[in-house]
């Protein structure tokens, strides 16, 4: 535990390096939101309607756009080789390199799903609160399974299309049922079905995937 | 008259030079927006299709009009400090930016205010809104791009290439009025030719404009001694300075 | 009491064997010199010896990871950190107290450098910031590759001075560098993998 | 342009070693429009007047996502400088850059688009053609301004980031001129309009910015 | 007649003066080794030499960078290339026939290895490909920073050799080097920035 929070320590030493860091994320995830209204008919009703959909797509981009990255430094800097030498459990390493993403990039993302939401013009209600409690359960999962995927192509570089076509079928459910709740809580259904599967989607990938990634990434050493 | 003006563009001159100026500008900006906004929110008549709400004419324009004319001013000191690599337009890349980042957020607030009543919502996609918030965004790059370099001189040569690249949104944002029918009005005031805006509500107006105009000189002024003090803060002339301001 | 030893080693990279039948042990006191030409397979014998690659045959033992000091080809330095930073998360990783971080670096002559970030130092700056390790925390084994690798005159003899102190109070060196070792040494052994 | 050639030659061959490096925007593309399909019920109207601007912004996230890395590898292993101090021109060396980038991820994008706008219930016709002809000439802009981008976040610790940031309000012209072009040609009108200013904008596109971008890269150097 | 001169050179890194009034010339035969402390600026000043970074003040003069080999820290090999793929995309990089990649490779001992991702490959065996691209094709000035980090005996002796065989054929030679300068060089000059 309290080496996780070593890392972490370390993660957000890096991040702070970039006093504009935290805020990149919330501006491109605007920005995605602004491209698509502007991509449809000025002052489009439609647009509403589509915009769980278009929130949770800009929040995925967001994440997955540091993810790739996340070993990659600490491989060619050597840092990563001193992990596996050190006395500490790697798993813990792993586990604070996810945390720290979601941090990071997860967190800020679904604090300004709000004001995006209502700028597309979704009301506040049972929609707006689905589109959050979803967010809130369903950035973790990419960044830990985005950390997964990111430990996998360090660890095998010559994982080769096993990567994509591994993480993106687990990752499409968890957006699917996300803005699927949203549209059952706009339509006044019960949307507590979808949002109990990415509950239990969490808790799953909590207790497997940091361990699972740091087995992959000791491949990178034999 | 060029001697005078490379006298000029060498930092620690323009820093004294700027020394003695702002005052004058900030006071002669009090001075034009207090009348101006003074005229315009009580003596000028209330309009005659919006009553009182068109008040907000006197903060929105003038706003909306230097988050233009600040992001042309930083692309025009982008082309200077990438040709003759000089330190002023260097320094005054970095001090525009958030400075029409702040304009640029004010005409959108005072925007969003106003279309409330005008258009029954805070916000519409509409091309010269959407336009203008991209525009935010342009700014906010900047800055970002500037606060993430160490070296001064690197930031700033890259804000300049990527304000000059940006320079293509501007006339999209001041023409998407014309270019699209937009639920903005079309230019009325800012523009060539005889302006369709009567005297007693228009003068207030262009005092206010001139005001804030002023007002954004000063603030760039400042921002720019600043920089140059941080870039040179290793020259003699910044020590000296400083030891000067030491003695009384 | 050896502190180390390879008992009959076989190491491979992917299905490329490398090295056949290695043995040694090194004693409290004693400096292993391994030698040999590039590509021999120094590196990943050292690997094999730190625990982070399984040997193809034959075993290794002695000190676990946690005992021993280990500096790569790599320096293990964040770009974006400073020095100081840099060598504070490695006590952290390590479970090591940091108090004596700003003794290694003016040790190694960085102390003016600590606040800097990794990436504006020179190539034998960065190498001198991975050996500041070796001072952190006493620690009974050294393992050592190519050390000397970009530093200049004045930081090799620091590390033969180092390395002889090391020595000295009973700790056991284990060294690769195509260059000759700097300082006297009294108990060396040569493995020459040519 | 034989040194251009050659550029290219050399990315092709980089991008052959790793497969996925370029497979990922499709399948991110795809994923995004699926989804989108997923997000509404079948045979639903609306989706099919969303499209264009579901294509279009997916198509130019999916292209952003590899942009950050266009240069990273070239500064790390001491490439770039060698491209600085060789006979040739920076900027044949850009461009190349930039046109590898359309070649690996743009045109597949393009490609890719027809399929999924069908899928989306869009008609083949007017609205389709102007859809294509729009992104064939959309995305180039994209890598071309991408590229830009990248070359003024080289040396930065985090582009991953700041990057779209710099290129999204830039990019949202394209956006506006290709969804509006599809809208027009859907609703019978003339599209060529807003064809003809995209068709403009690269051309002043692929005039400056590769070598805008040399500049900035040499601004990693000093 | 000179093939390259420094005169009066500043060098500076970010705001940091690092070197002052630096002057020296080359002449055909000649090899300056430029000596100096870690962090005194040698890989700087390299820099400005070939071209890649503009002196604070003063000028050089002479050969142009497309008439010198340069060999920095790093090696310039894209890690997923192979060993000969990387000499031969630098070859069209420097507008060079790739006739001579193989016998160059073969020189330096790399001939086995020319199809292996250069990843794979051992610190000193990139540090030998890098070297290769001298033999590719002869050009007037070497400029070589820190050539012999990273290679074994052999390697050092080879180099060497070769530095001696191009001041023979009227080649200029600048280089960096901590240790000493492998082989009897005739005519050195040696410029300290300590
Ligand atoms: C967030 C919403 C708004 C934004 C972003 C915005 C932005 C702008 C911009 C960029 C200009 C151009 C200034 C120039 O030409 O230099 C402008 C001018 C103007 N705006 Fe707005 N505006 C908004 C809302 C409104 C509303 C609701 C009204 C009132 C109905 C309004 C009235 C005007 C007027 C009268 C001008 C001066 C036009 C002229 O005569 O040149 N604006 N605004
Ligand atoms: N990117 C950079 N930004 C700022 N300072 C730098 C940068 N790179 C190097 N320096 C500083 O410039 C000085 C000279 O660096 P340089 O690499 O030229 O030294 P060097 O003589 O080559 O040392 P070495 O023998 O270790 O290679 C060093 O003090 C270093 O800290
Ligand atoms: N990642 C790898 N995959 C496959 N083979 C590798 C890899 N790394 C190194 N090799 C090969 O293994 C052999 C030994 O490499 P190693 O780095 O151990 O050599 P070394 O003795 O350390 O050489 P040097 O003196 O250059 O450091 C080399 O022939 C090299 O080509
Ligand atoms: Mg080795
Ligand atoms: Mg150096």
């Amino acid at each position: 535990m309290i080496s996780v929070i070593q890392h972490l320590a370390r993660e957000f030493r890096v991040a702070a390096r970039h006093k504009t860091e935290w805020l990149m994320p919330l501006l491109f995830f605007a920005m995605v939101t602004v491209l698509f209204a502007l991509g449809s008919k000025p002052g489009d009703p439609r647009l509403a309607e589509m915009a769980p959909s278009v929130l949770w797509v800009g929040a995925l981009l967001a994440a997955l756009l540091t993810l790739d990255r996340l070993f990659r430094g600490d491989l060619d800097d050597g840092w990563l080789e001193q992990v596996f030498v050190a006395p500490g459990a790697p798993t813990t390493y792993a586990l604070a390199k996810m945390l720290s993403h979601w941090l990071l990039t997860g967190l800020p993302l679904v604090l300004l799903a709000m004001p995006l939401g209502l700028l597309l013009g979704m009301k506040a209600g049972q929609g707006m609160n689905a589109l959050l409690i979803g967010l809130l359960l369903g950035t973790p999962i990419l960044s830990l399974l985005g950390g997964f995927a990111a430990a996998l192509t360090v660890g095998l570089p010559r994982a080769g299309l096993l990567l994509p076509i591994l993480v993106l079928p687990i990752l499409s459910p968890v957006v699917i049922f996300g803005s699927g709740a949203v549209r059952a809580a706009n339509a006044g259904l019960d949307s507590s079905g979808p949002i109990y599967f990415l509950a239990a989607l969490l808790t799953l990938g909590l207790t497997l995937l940091p361990w699972v990634a740091s087995v992959a990434l000791r491949n990178a050493f034999d | 008259m060029w001697t005078w003006f490379h006298r000029l563009a060498s930092p620690p001159s323009f820093y004294q030079f700027s020394e003695i100026v702002s005052p004058w500008v900030l006071l002669s900006a009090l001075g034009l927006l207090g009348y101006g906004l003074f005229a315009g929110l009580w003596m000028a008549p209330p309009d005659y299709q919006q009553g009182d709400a068109f008040r907000i004419i006197y903060v929105h324009v003038p706003a909306a009009a230097l988050s233009l004319s600040l992001y042309t001013g930083m692309a025009v000191a982008g082309i200077i400090a990438l040709i003759w690599r000089m330190k002023l337009a260097e320094s005054a890349i970095a001090a525009l930016a958030p400075v029409g980042a702040s304009f640029t957020a004010l005409a959108l607030l005072t925007g969003m205010l106003w279309g409330k009543p005008m258009w029954g919502a805070w916000w519409k996609w509409d091309a010269r809104l959407t336009s203008e918030l991209v525009l935010l965004f342009l700014y906010l790059g900047i800055i970002g791009l500037n606060s993430a370099f160490v070296d001064r001189r690197a930031a700033a040569r890259a804000c300049a290439l990527l304000a000059i690249v940006g320079a293509v949104n501007v006339p999209i944002v001041k023409y998407s009025v014309d270019w699209w029918n937009s639920l903005h009005q079309a230019s009325t005031i800012l523009k060539f030719g005889k302006p369709t805006i009567t005297p007693e509500m228009g003068i207030p107006l262009y005092i206010s404009l001139a005001g804030s105009y002023l007002l954004a000189g000063y603030a760039v002024l400042r921002r720019m001694q600043n920089e140059l003090l941080l870039r040179e803060r290793r020259a003699n002339w910044v020590s000296k300075l400083l030891s000067e301001q030491k003695q009384p | 009491m050896y502190l180390l030893s390879a008992i009959a080693v076989d190491v491979a990279r992917g299905d490329r064997a490398l090295l056949e039948g290695i043995s040694f042990s090194v004693a409290a006191g004693d400096l292993l010199h391994i030698k040999g030409r590039n590509g021999a397979g120094k590196s990943s014998l050292i690997e094999v010896l730190v625990g982070l690659r399984r040997p193809q045959r034959g075993r290794v033992e002695g000190l676990q990871s946690q005992q021993m000091h280990w500096v790569g080809h790599r320096n293990a330095l964040q770009p974006d950190l400073t020095l100081a930073e840099n060598l504070r998360s490695w006590c952290s990783l390590q479970k090591l107290k940091t108090a004596n971080v700003s003794d290694a670096l003016e040790h190694l002559g960085l102390r003016a450098l600590r606040h800097r970030p990794a990436r504006t130092l020179s190539m034998g700056q960065k190498r001198r910031a991975a050996l500041a390790r070796l001072l952190i925390s006493p620690r009974p084994l050294w393992i050592l590759d190519e050390p000397l690798s970009g530093l200049d005159t004045q930081g090799t003899l620091l590390l033969g001075k180092l390395m002889n102190a090391h020595l000295a109070d009973q700790g056991g060196i284990v060294v690769t560098s195509h260059q000759p070792l700097p300082g006297r040494i009294a108990r060396v052994s040569v493995l020459d993998l040519a």
